[in-house]
């Protein structure tokens, strides 16, 4: 009894998930993703207009998932990372390629891929994961 | 705090998996335990707060208050659910502390319960990340043990924590747990046991993970003027609460939980304490990572040296700061919201002297931690047996 | 009460489908638009306490309390969810006000949030019956709308209540609604649109029933210290909750909830007021039999005359007691975590005398109700600007 | 995304839903279905024992549900009453048979009937429904 994404929210969060979409407050030049409709730094003095990441950062931590949750099952087993953006913000997201490859510190940049079959008429879902940038050295 | 306020009855269900029993038998069983062991009467109870993370997806039931007050016959008393993922029974326990402070109320039952193995396999997994961030964590595949396991990989290597260290934590919960009638795993576990169990989420494995368990847990809270009249009654010295974001990745730093430093820190200063004067502790152990961080967070050593702090045994039974000196949750059971009301439970029992084989000798003052999810929320508990002073 | 306790700022988003917008958006508008009304900065804000029924289900998202202080920007905070279906946010509310009145806090934001959009049609009124008791109603196919059915069959049979008297409660809470700018539904219905409406559950038509909704409500709640050096406070006098079976059938009487009623009487003698004393009133009409049978439990009428009290207009807004002035669940819709803070902050409205074409002339007193479930949770609030006389 | 009852939940309640087995506390008499394993009126004085119903007893209130939840689809419209059983508990349950001959007062006797498909490997739930008991004239 997983939750399966429903209509709405997959199409509310659609944009996000397809084009990296966040939000930044030009007041305190913080950039949000997720994006936030509301600068928690800024409270009510914020302005907080769309923003397009470009999806390259680096990786601050990984894991391989052996044991997924419903939904997952046959990707399994895959590398999610927290990846923190060049424009200075964090998020989770799969790694594609060799495990063995994928180290603290090593640049990732992004890959439109399908994530899994979900929601009310198996919707399928796609959305943005990453890969190692080639011919980099690590830095830690 | 200003009206006092003391446990002066504890109980939980044996731990475990429970097929043939419903969340509502096992919340009434331990309601009854525990005023059993109060030495008060139902009729005595004025208000009910319950712990519960998932019964709406595990089972499919909300309004768990007004369920648990019904078949435990605490109708028509005020009965509350609290959720706040793996903390929900300490932050139950927290607001009825609160509750008796304000003299709203003078006997209070705070319970936590899931019933987790009505659900199997990737839907437990699934449902469990409700406590995470669900559209942005679990949407890329993220798991409960995937968020540990990120933290764990950063602590390894930015502090050189070592899997050994980690398998450590388990191997010491497991052998204290042997003890506890109650405890869902009772056997000894060895740190090559760990290494080489299931990969789960790399570096954790099968033994580093708690189980899911089916449980309740419940104790009886009662103002000053009540528990005077009543045996060794455990002071509540302090409870914090204290929040950080919902997903792992929006925090500046993963090798610590800065909730439970948060926390900790109102702790120590409502109660003029220091970590130097907790006698025994009860440490959120959901993942054996998360107790190695712990240790740092509530200032049992430095940070980055939980690893080794554990390597070295100080938190063994007779050592330095005893920790799950019952089994911790990885070897007695994480019915999550169950859980902070068990820990709370057996650390009353430690301070009244009631652990028989388990028990540390000569302990007075406790802690406990009950982390939510990978960390959003934490709860810190001192409890003392009389009045708890600085040891220096 | 001890310590006093006063609203100082309240504020709710639209209510309504908000296809586009999350959970988190909701609470966080409703947040900021309280604490702007209250004239408090952020950096106040001691506490979260947030009601929400269903977002483990709704939306697979559990921590609610983590989530919305994260997106209010209100870390490291303690943030707690409490839920009690229907009635979670005035739960939550009156948590809030025990935690003031003990000292531990000084100033609360107390909300209530609900994203039930997400879901469609059947799946969204198998969650909703979460709040009834899954093993032994819904499993025989009850709803919501099923159980207040029940109810509605007996209350004609036992009392002689009419179908026409149970739509005028709709018409009169459509008619309240059309003047309030965040209500769902602002257009005036008649007794002829209610009775030819789609049967839902017989004997209660699509007009009888409250809709499904999207939304978010806060206040912010504070000592009596800080309340004084604020605009016009309105001041907590008595929140009182009282629980009753889950299942209707385990009841011994279907026409009235027990609840409701345990709840009214404590708040009457907790303040020294009685029904007669109340300016204002913030009624529970997730089903228009709802309301009627409120009006008897809360001692407006006698019991068995709410049908007719209703018919006699008594409760429109410049008569006996002006009920749901800002259109009631019926037309601002009913986000189901979000109503009980939603009423709180429109009786906050009335007695400060802000409620412009909506407003009840010279409101001093009131009170709000909020029923969780079919009655298993009730929750009684009274609210005065300045101190509130018994009016014999 | 409604809950689906799961393979270990079928089993518990299902004893008591094909026979109508309840519990009786000895100590005060008191019967109750669904069974409780605790009295909540006699607490650590009681006697709690298995007790069947008989499954006979009257209408105490009924609606005929016309807006079913996820899983009732095909069986709507249906009728469900309140039923005080003749040994002195009420629970919830469907009635059979014409709607415009049911009312309030009306005696009913039990009848094995299928409810719905549900849960894990499309289980069908089987369990007691009720149909009117003939020939009797209502009783309010
Ligand atoms: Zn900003
Ligand atoms: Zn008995």
């Amino acid at each position: 009894m997983v939750h399966k994404s429903s209509v709405p929210l997959y199409w509310r969060l659609q944009k996000s998930r397809y084009t990296l979409t966040g939000t930044k407050c030009h007041t305190c030049n913080t950039v949000y993703f997720p994006p936030k409709e509301f600068c928690p730094a800024c409270r009510r003095k914020g302005d907080i207009r769309e923003f397009r990441f470009s999806g390259r950062g680096k990786i601050i931590s990984y894991t391989v998932i052996r044991v997924p949750p419903e939904g997952f099952e046959k990707y399994t087993p895959y590398t999610v990372a927290i990846i923190e953006l060049d424009e200075g913000t964090r998020l989770s997201g799969q790694v594609v390629g060799n495990p063995e490859s994928i180290d603290i510190g090593r640049k990732v940049s992004p890959v439109f891929r399908k994530f899994h079959e979900d929601g009310p008429a198996g919707l399928i879902q796609y959305g943005i994961k990453f890969e190692l940038v080639a011919e980099e050295t690590p830095l830690k | 705090m200003t009206r006092r306020v003391a446990v002066v009855g504890v109980g939980y269900t044996k731990f475990g998996e429970h097929w043939e029993r419903s969340l509502r038998d096992l919340s009434t069983e331990a309601g009854a335990l525990a005023l059993a062991d109060s030495k008060l009467d139902g009729k005595d109870i004025q208000a009910l707060y319950v712990g519960n993370m998932s019964a709406g997806r595990f089972i499919g039931q909300g309004h768990l208050g007004a369920l648990a007050a019904e078949y435990a016959g605490l109708l028509p008393i005020p009965a509350t659910r609290f959720e706040a993922a793996c903390a929900s029974s300490a932050v139950a326990f927290k607001n009825a502390c609160i509750a008796i402070q304000s003299g709203k109320y003078d006997v209070i039952m705070a319970a936590g319960a899931e019933k987790m193995t009505d659900l199997m396999g990737t839907d437990a997994i699934a449902t469990l990340m409700g406590a995470g961030d669900q559209e942005w964590e679990a949407s890329v595949g993220l798991t409960f043990a995937g968020l540990y396991a990120l933290i764990a990989r950063r602590h390894m290597a930015v502090y050189g924590t070592t899997r050994e260290q980690m398998a450590m934590v388990s191997v010491n919960n497991h052998k204290n747990g042997v003890l506890n009638e109650r405890a869902q795993f009772r056997y000894e576990i060895t740190v090559e046991q760990v290494l080489k169990s299931a990969m789960i989420s790399d570096p954790l494995t099968l033994l580093d993970c708690s189980p899911i368990t089916d449980g309740a847990a419940a104790v009886i809270l009662v103002s000053e003027e009540i528990a005077r009249k009543l045996d060794n009654p455990i002071w509540v010295l302090s409870t914090s609460q204290a929040t950080d974001t919902l997903a792992l990745h929006n925090r500046a730093s993963l090798t610590g939980l800065n909730a439970t430093r948060v926390a900790a820190r109102k702790t120590y200063q409502e109660t003029g304490l220091s970590s130097r004067d907790i006698d025994v502790a009860e440490v959120h152990d959901c993942f054996s990572i998360n107790e190695i961080i712990a240790l740092e967070d509530l200032g049992f050593c430095e940070k980055g040296q939980g690893g080794k702090f554990v390597e070295d045994g100080k938190i063994s039974r007779d050592s330095e700061i005893p920790v799950n000196t019952t089994g911790g949750l990885k070897s007695v059971g994480h019915p999550v919201g169950a859980t902070g009301i068990r820990q709370l439970a057996d650390l009353t029992n430690q301070l009244r002297g009631r652990c028989g084989p388990m028990q540390v000798t000569g302990a007075n003052t406790g802690l406990a931690l009950n982390i939510g999810g990978s960390g959003a929320t934490a709860v810190v508990s001192m409890l003392a047996n009389g009045d708890a002073k600085p040891k220096r």
